[in-house]
Formats: C-alpha cells, structure tokens, sequence
C-alpha cells in the first residue's frame, strides 16, 4: 500500500519546475506578505495580484482547474469571517431578518469579508503552486538557505521521509478496524458500542502507531549510527544561485514592490 | 449458495489512477481453501479489500450469499473474517482479551456472549491463556495467531488471508500451516509462499498485473515452469 | 484529503500583518529555546525520534472515531507528544507537524505559521505540560493521574488554544470578538472531549505495553517551574481576556485600530478614485461594471499574454 | 588478518536482564561468505549489532583486524557495511541521493569524493538511475538494492545483512542472490530463508538461545534434519 497521493508534488517540465527552490520559496513567501499588506477592498491590485499568480500557474503546467480546485480546499474557513458582514460599522445596503433578528448588512463590512476571502484564496493558490512544483528536499534546502536551524530541518526531513510510512500503517489500522466493525445477524442488537469505547478503540490505534514510531525511531537511530552518525546533524552545503536564479529573485521582488507601491499610492 | 466467495469481473482503479484490478473473475465453493499468488504489486491484497467492502469497484461480487453493495457492509463484515498481512496493524487494543474481543463488542453481543466468542476463538488457535497478557510482547507467530482469533471471534463464514507466513520462522510457520489445514471454513489465502501453497492448498490462482492469469489444480499448475516463470514465480 | 484537519489552521489573509509578526516572533522565540534545550539534552536518539513521532502524530490525525450523525473525533496530539517527549521535544514536534501541514498541504497559510505554530505547538504543548504536571503532583505517581492528566491537559490545550485563535482573530478586525471568541470556544470544547478521550486511550495502550516509556516521559518532564508557569500564565491569560473581549468586542476593535493592528486604513485608493467612480462615468452602478471588466480584461490578458510565450518556446 | 570477522566468547543481556547472547566465538575468513540461521529469538539480530559496536557486550571481537572497542568505533563503522532487515529503517534521508552520500558524509570525505562514492555504489547495485528519486516511492526489492548501496559507498571491508530477502517476491528475490554473490566481499548473512542459504553459501551457522550450536558446510548440516528440526528449522 502507498500513499502517494499525499505527496503533493507534481512532475512537470515547466520554467516553475525549473526554477531554484530557495528563489521560489522567498518569492511565494513575498507574495503572500504582499497580499497580506494590500489594504482591503483594493480591489485593481488584488485583480493585479490574481493575474500575477495565474501566469505562475499558467507557467507551472500545473493546470489551472487543478490549483483552482485545490485552492477552494482552504474555503471552509471562510465561514470564520462571516460575521463581519453584519457587525462591521458603515454604511447600511441590505438587511433582513431571521425570527426576531435583523441583519444589516454594511457596505464596510461586505468589503471586508470580501477582501478577506480573496486575500485567502489568492495566497492559498501561491501555497499550492509552490508546494506542487517543488519536491519536498529541495524545500528543505530553500529552509536551510533562509536561516532554519540545521536540527529543525534534520526533523523535517525525517518526518517528511516517515509521514509516508506511518500514513500507510495508520490506513492500514483503519482498514483493519472497518474489516472487523460488523453487523450480527441477530436482530435487535445495537451496534457500534459506545461513543467512548469507539473513543478509546481510537485512542489504542494512536498509541500503537506511537509506540511502533518509538521503536522504529531506535532502528533508524541504529542505522544511522552504523553510518557514522554522533549527534551532529551534518549536511552537505548549499549549491550557489546561478545569476539566472538571482535575476528571477529580483524581478519577482521588484514585481512585487510595484504592485505594493500601487496599493498605497496610486 | 452459503460460505462461497463470488466475484464477477471486477474492475478497480485508485485515485491515482492505477488500475489496480482489470477484469477479475472468482467462484470459490464453500469450505475450498485457494491460494492466490503472483508477483508483487499483482493486485492480491487489493482484490482481498474488495470481499468485505473497505474498497469497492466495478462488478459483482457476493460473499456467503450476500451481495458486497454499501448497504450490506455490516453484514458482509461480520460474515467475511480479513487478516492482513502485519499482525501489528491489527492489535491496537492492550490486552488480547480486548482485541480479540473487539469484533463481538461492535456487534453489541451481550457480555457473556461476548465472553464465549473470545474463549472460543483463543482456544481455536491454541492461545487459550494469553487472554490476559499484552500483545505487544508476543513473538511474530504468536500475534499472527492472535490477529486470526479477532476474526474467528465473529464466527466468520469465509476466511481471508494476506500473506499470513511473511516473516515467520519455520517453527512459527509450521504451527500456522497446522492451525490453517485444521480450520473447517472457506479460504484465501494470498501468499509468496509456494512451498505452503503445494503443501496446503488443492487450487491455486495466479494473479498478474490485475487480472486472473491461472486458475486450477496445484499440481498441475506447479508443473508449468514456463507458466510460474512469466508470471515472476519459482517452483518451490 | 485523508485527514480532517480541526477547524483550527488559520489560512493566510485571516491574520493582520501586526499579529501574524508578533505571533512569528514569539513562536521563533519558542522554538528556540526548544532547539538549545534539546541540543543540549545530548541524547542522539532523540532526533530520529522526533522526526518519526512527528511523522506518527500526522498520520495519527487521520485515526477519528464517529460520534454522531456523521460527525467524528480527531487527534491533535500536542498533549499526548507533550506527556512522552517533555516540552521541549513536544514543542518541535508540533512545530514540525504544523509546518508540514501548512507548507506542503497548504492546511493554515504560510504567513499565518507563525500564529499556527503557536496556538498548536506552543500554547498546546506549555498548557498541556502545566496541566499533566499538576495532576500528576496531585496523583502522586498513582495511576490515575496519567488518565485524569491526560485527559485534561488534552482538553485544555485545544480549548486554550481555540481562545487564542479567536483573539488573534478578533484582533486582526475579521471576526468579532463576541462572536468568534464564543465560536471557537463553543466548538472546541467538543472537539476537546474527543482529544481527551483519544489521548488517554492510547496512554492506555502505551502504559499496558511499554510503561517505561511513560516514565521515560515523565524523566523528559525537565521544563522546570518557568515552564510550568509559562503554561499557567498563558491558560489564566487567555481564560480571562476571552471573556473580557467578547463582553466588550467594541473595545478590542478600539485597541486594534488604536494600536494600528487593523491593517493600512481602508487604503488611499478611494480617496483618489472614490467609489470607483470613473471621471466622466456619473453612473455608479456603470463605473463599478466599467471596472469590473477592466479587471477582467487584465486578467485575461496577462493569461493569453502567457499562453502565448509558453506556446512559442513549446514549438521553439 | 583483513577483511575478516572474529568473535571470541561474547555474552550480552540486555538491559531487562534477557541473555541473548551466551558465549558465542565465531572466526570468519576475508572474502567468505557465511549464512547465519535459528529460529526466532535466537540471538542473531543482538550478534549482528556487536560487530559494528552497536551493542557492546563482553567478549572479544575483532573486525577486518581492529578490535571493536570504544575508542574505534569510528573506524570500525566505517569497515563494517551493516544492512538492517527493514529498508525503511535504514533508507532514513528524503532522496536515494542524500541516504547513499550519508555515509562518506559523515566520513568527511570532500563533496566530489562523496559524489565518485555515491555513483559508484548506486552503479554496483544498478540502480544508477535513482539518485535523486525518493524513497517513499521504490518497491521492496528496489528499497533492499538502496539500503545495500547506502553501506557500499562507505567502502566496507565486510558486509552484514540481516534477512535481506524477507517480504520480497520471487523476483526481486532472485536479483539480491545474484547480487550479493557477484560481491566480491566478506558477507555474514541472517536469514530464515533456507533456499537461498543452500544456493548461495558454503558455509552455514546456526544460533539458537544465545549461542552456536552448528557452524560447517551447508551441504552437511543441511542433511542433518534432526539437527534442523532440533533447531526449529526445516530442510528446504
Ligand atoms: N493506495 C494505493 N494508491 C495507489 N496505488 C496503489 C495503492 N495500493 C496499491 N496500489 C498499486 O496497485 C497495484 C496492486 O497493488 P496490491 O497491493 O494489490 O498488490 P499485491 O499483489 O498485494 O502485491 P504484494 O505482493 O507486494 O503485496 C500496485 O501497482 C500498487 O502499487
Ligand atoms: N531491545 C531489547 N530489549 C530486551 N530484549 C530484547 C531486545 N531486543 C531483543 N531482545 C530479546 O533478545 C533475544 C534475541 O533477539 P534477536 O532479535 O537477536 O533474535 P533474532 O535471532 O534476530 O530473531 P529474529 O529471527 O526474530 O530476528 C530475544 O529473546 C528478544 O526477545
Ligand atoms: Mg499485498
Ligand atoms: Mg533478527
């Protein structure tokens, strides 16, 4: 059994394929700041900053439906900022009334939760295009290359390496936990136990995957030392950015400025 | 029409798009006992998930006279004993008494019910006084005995094995071929042990790259060298 | 997505700039304090440790258990790491599992980490430990007290926790405090049950099966009384300003705008533009329809503008 | 004296006061290559991480002529390719590329000396290919041919393998005999697969509770089948 559908990257030969995974990293990291520091219902530069994370996706050969589907993902949240329709001063466009309630929708409001929602499905859109066309090692290197600590990277590596591993062995308890959950024959008997049984049944699951990563983490620990291993964590170092590389980290930069400076002063 | 395995050209894709199954057609009789090999990634523990409904594809396939349809599955469950191939997936309650119990207790058996099922099933594979101990500590061969006595504690009518000696010693193996030949109830089971398939089992089913490739007595079948060979397979 | 996420990944665009980079200092802060302590641990298992149980309590969060009409219980885990890895290891558990979750499966925002990180990790792991270590005391090495402390550290960390997403929330101006605090809170509290009951049932299963580890847990347990106050400190902290804020949302709304936490006041644009009002275009509806599709326009000609290019190397 | 394995009356308990190991002596010649059997629980495993100073117990050992002590533990690992029975306890970095370098890296060899180290060792078990595949992604037998390079760049003067065919498929089976025979290297090997101990060694041992019980030539002791069956083995 694998599960590789959760490993999110997908292979394609594209210019964002391409491109170095520390320059991509900043310029995502940079993209989603700019939009974050975009006032709300600036709406000619959200449309700017759609347009801009649309030509990366046309360029990743990602497949537009495919970001765009994934992007709604982070929607549920959304939800959260519902309430500042309402409760938002400002100028009043439409209200209505549930049972006793009234709701006066406010202009202010409206533009807010608007805002918010696109700010989020714009950013979330910049995750995605970046975590589908960068393998996860080479985002490991971009981590290294803006400052995190040798150790912290040493353990997402190896729980990006064990995620596969023990989500295998986590389906696997579930399967074995639905092949087992049947219905007698005899009639009248209620199924299903009690909701804290089913809880703590759960709950042995956790622990066995636990106790299983405790002793698989001593093997690794023994091949590891078999290797040489004595507590350092060593790494090989970081190629150099090529000039193309650099040239791309500033004219996506430089991009991103302009479209600030437009927020604020246009 | 009861304690048979049906499957009906059956035809099953993941998500990712591999198609796992290609036209898979099965008739196994009450009480027969079939081996299902063939190399790996062949698609034998995913047509084994298909039995009781954990995955469900395109075709027909009934088990113990029902149809394997959603709105059968705890039935189907509770008819059709799977035993995967890591005993370790499967014990995820402290004591052996709990998980042995598991099956039973879901069903809502009466306590004292359930009390009888998991003597019964531990006295069956010959676990009887282990109902108390931690199954963490037990060897490979014991936890494989434990992981068959959660099902058995269903009283299943099919029984279903995912390369039940994967990792054992001989001793251990040796016990489980005993324990299996002595078990008067329908199984599959699907293995890379050829040596227990000449020993155990009459029938035997070669699966390649998602589909039924051979179908028929052991001895015959283990006579064609150039057939096990196509399909990545040794005579034992 | 195999897994249920808790409804507690805040997404980018939710934070305001000023509590997104105030909560990214505090968990950097934390998390390196966590690094030193650890390094300087000088246990070498305990790096493959942290990477695979980081690995087990992702995975472990696809493990639910139904509740009702559709509905099921999750995992969170940063309890359940904190009583077997102490707080230090717990704290770059957590914050390796919510980085991997934000950055690979885009489950909370990117800039939003920050603030994620310390709700989940943080906050999670600080509460948990003052929790466990305080009924743990009471207990007296009984063992209920690895039950009702599990149980209850469980509990509380997620419900801390969900009280801070709201603040942050309300006080980055998206949701009201009376109204998100509440919400979170309401929710949570449920979920809550579930974590506990999960985290005792598999404390269950570790204590049946390897109870040294357990005690090895409790050997980890070395954050000291500055750690055990931090947790306090953070969990009266946010039970009382909760409350405090969601009976007075006017004044959270006064200290964010007053403290310049609600982002660049709605922007100069509209002094310029007013209400998108074209000059020459009287009409407002028209104008908003005007620059509708000049959006639209943009848009669509930076695709076909790319479309192109990329075409023309293809064939090159 | 190069190359070669040596023990001399090791005992080992580990730390909840089980005796795994009871006065094993074993000498082994440079460039032999030796199977190593018993049933499970024998002690294998516990030899096996003796010889890299993994587990130091009392006793003398003496790999590829330096004695396993504390102070050489450096060297040693170096001379000492140990291959663990999971691959995916062994293949712990996130591309084939990384887990391969591990070793030289930790050597501190130069990055074109690693480099040259890691081509090669991927060249000898034909997978040059892979490099910069990751590991989540390989089959079982793929897994095992990485894990074997991983030890092989580090230039090991003597190669450990604990069960390297367990869970594989007959295919993947044959190609790891054909490698390892073609390896032109000391080679201690456990295993419970007899078929492969008849086939590739001349030379066979077998452990049971701690200690060696058998150790000639394969052809001989595997004519014994009392002595096998004593052992809870079986004649293939
Ligand atoms: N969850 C999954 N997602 C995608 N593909 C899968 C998944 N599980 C299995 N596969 C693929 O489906 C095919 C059939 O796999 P299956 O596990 O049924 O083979 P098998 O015959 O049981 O092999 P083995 O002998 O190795 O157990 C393989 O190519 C496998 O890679
Ligand atoms: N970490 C440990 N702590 C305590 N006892 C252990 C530990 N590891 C192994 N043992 C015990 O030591 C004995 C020898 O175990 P070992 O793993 O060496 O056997 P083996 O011959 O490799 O068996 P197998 O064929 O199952 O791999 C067994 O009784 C085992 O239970
Ligand atoms: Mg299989
Ligand atoms: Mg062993």
């Amino acid at each position: 059994m694998h599960i590789h559908f959760l490993d999110p990257y997908h292979h394609r030969i594209s210019l964002v394929h391409s491109l170095d995974a520390r320059v991509k990293f900043v310029l995502t990291i940079a993209f989603i700041l700019t939009t974050a520091l975009t006032p709300h219902a600036a709406w000619p530069v959200y449309i700017l900053l759609f347009a801009t994370i649309l030509a990366a996706t046309l360029l990743s050969e990602l497949g537009i439906g495919f970001v765009l589907g994934r992007a709604a993902l982070a929607f549920p949240f959304v939800l959260a900022a519902l309430p500042v329709i309402f409760t938002l001063p400002g100028p009043a466009l439409t209200s209505f009334s549930i049972g006793d309630w009234t709701l006066t929708v406010s202009q202010s409001g409206l533009e807010r939760f608007i805002s918010v929602a696109l700010k989020s499905w714009i950013s979330v859109q910049a995750a995605i295009v970046l975590a589908s066309s960068t393998p996860f090692p080479d985002l490991m290197m971009a981590m290294r290359a803006v400052g995190v600590p040798r150790l912290l990277v040493a353990i997402f590596g190896l729980m990006w390496r064990y995620l596969f591993v023990l989500a295998d062995e986590a389906l696997r308890l579930l399967r074995a936990r639905a092949a087992r959950s049947g219905q007698a024959d005899q009639p009248g008997l209620k199924n299903g136990g009690s909701v804290t049984w089913r809880a703590r049944i759960a709950g042995g699951m956790a622990g066995n995957l636990f106790l299983r990563g405790f002793e698989r983490s001593d093997r690794i620990y023994m091949a590891m030392v078999a290797r040489g291993y004595d507590g350092e964590v060593r790494v090989a170092p970081l190629p150099p950015l090529h000039a193309g590389s650099w040239l791309a980290l500033g004219s996506g930069l430089a991009v991103l400025a302009i479209l600030l400076g437009l927020a604020y002063w246009l | 029409m009861h304690h048979s395995i049906e499957v009906d050209d059956l035809y099953f894709a993941y998500p990712d798009g591999r198609k796992a199954l290609q036209g898979v057609s099965l008739h196994i009789e009450p009480c027969e006992k079939v081996a299902l090999v063939g190399p790996n990634g062949a698609g034998k523990s995913t047509l084994i998930l298909h039995l009781n409904g954990i995955l469900i594809g395109k075709g027909l396939i009934c088990v113990a006279g029902l149809p394997v349809i959603k709105s059968n599955l705890g039935k189907v469950r509770a008819r059709v004993g799977l035993v995967f191939q890591n005993p370790d997936d499967q014990l995820f309650s402290p004591t052996v008494y709990e998980d042995v119990a598991y099956g039973p207790l879901y069903q809502g058996l009466p306590p004292d019910e359930v009390q009888n099922r998991v003597s019964e099933a531990l006295e069956t594979v010959r676990m009887a006084d282990y109902s108390r101990r931690v199954s963490h500590h037990l060897s490979v061969g014991e936890k494989k005995r434990i992981a068959i006595a959660t099902v058995l504690s269903m009283k299943p009518e099919v029984l279903v094995l995912d390369e039940p000696t994967a990792g054992m010693d001989p001793r251990a193996r040796r016990s489980l071929i005993n324990l299996l030949r002595d078990l008067p109830i329908t199984m599959l089971v699907s293995t890379h042990d050829m040596l227990m398939v000449r020993e155990l089992f009459e029938r035997m089913v070669i699966m390649d790259d998602g589909r039924i490739v051979a179908d028929g007595q052991t001895e015959v079948i283990m006579k064609d060298e150039a057939l096990l060979n196509a399909h990545g397979l040794e005579k034992p | 997505m195999l897994y249920a996420p808790l409804p507690m990944h805040i997404p980018d665009g939710f934070l305001s700039v000023a509590v997104s980079v105030v909560l990214w200092v505090l968990t950097v802060i934390a998390v390196a304090i966590s690094l030193r302590r650890v390094s300087a641990d000088l246990d070498e298992r305990r790096v493959p440790m942290m990477g695979v149980l980081a690995a087990a309590i992702f995975a472990g969060q696809m493990l639910n258990f139904t509740v009702a009409g559709g509905t099921s219980g999750h995992l969170m885990g940063a309890a359940l790491a904190t009583i077997l890895l102490g707080p230090w290891a717990a704290i770059l558990v957590m914050t390796t599992v919510v980085g991997v979750q934000a950055l690979v499966f885009q489950d909370g925002g990117l800039l939003a980490l920050g603030g994620n990180i310390f709700n989940m990790g943080v906050i999670g792991v600080l509460v948990s430990y003052t929790v466990y270590r305080a009924v743990q005391k009471v207990a007296g090495g009984q063992k209920w007290g690895l039950y009702v402390g599990g149980f209850s550290a469980a509990w509380l960390s997620i419900f801390i926790a969900a009280l801070a997403v709201g603040l942050q929330l309300a006080l980055s101006g998206i949701s009201p405090a009376n109204i998100a605090i509440p919400a979170m809170a309401g929710i949570h509290a449920l979920i809550g049950v579930g974590e506990g009951l999960i985290t005792v049932g598999a404390l269950v299963f570790i204590y049946a099966s390897r109870r040294d580890l357990i005690e090895a847990g409790e050997k980890q347990q070395t954050g000291g009384a500055i750690v055990w106050f931090a947790g306090l400190a953070i969990a009266i902290a946010l039970a009382i300003a909760s409350p405090l804020a969601s009976s007075n949302p006017d004044g959270l709304e006064w200290v964010a705008e007053e403290k310049g936490f609600l982002d660049a006041a709605q922007g100069p644009l509209y002094e310029i533009i007013p209400d998108y009002v074209f000059p020459g275009v009287s009409n407002e509806a028209v104008a908003t329809i005007i620059a509708g599709i000049i959006g639209v326009v943009i848009v669509f000609g930076v695709a076909a503008g790319v479309a192109y290019s990329r075409k023309k190397r293809l064939t090159a």
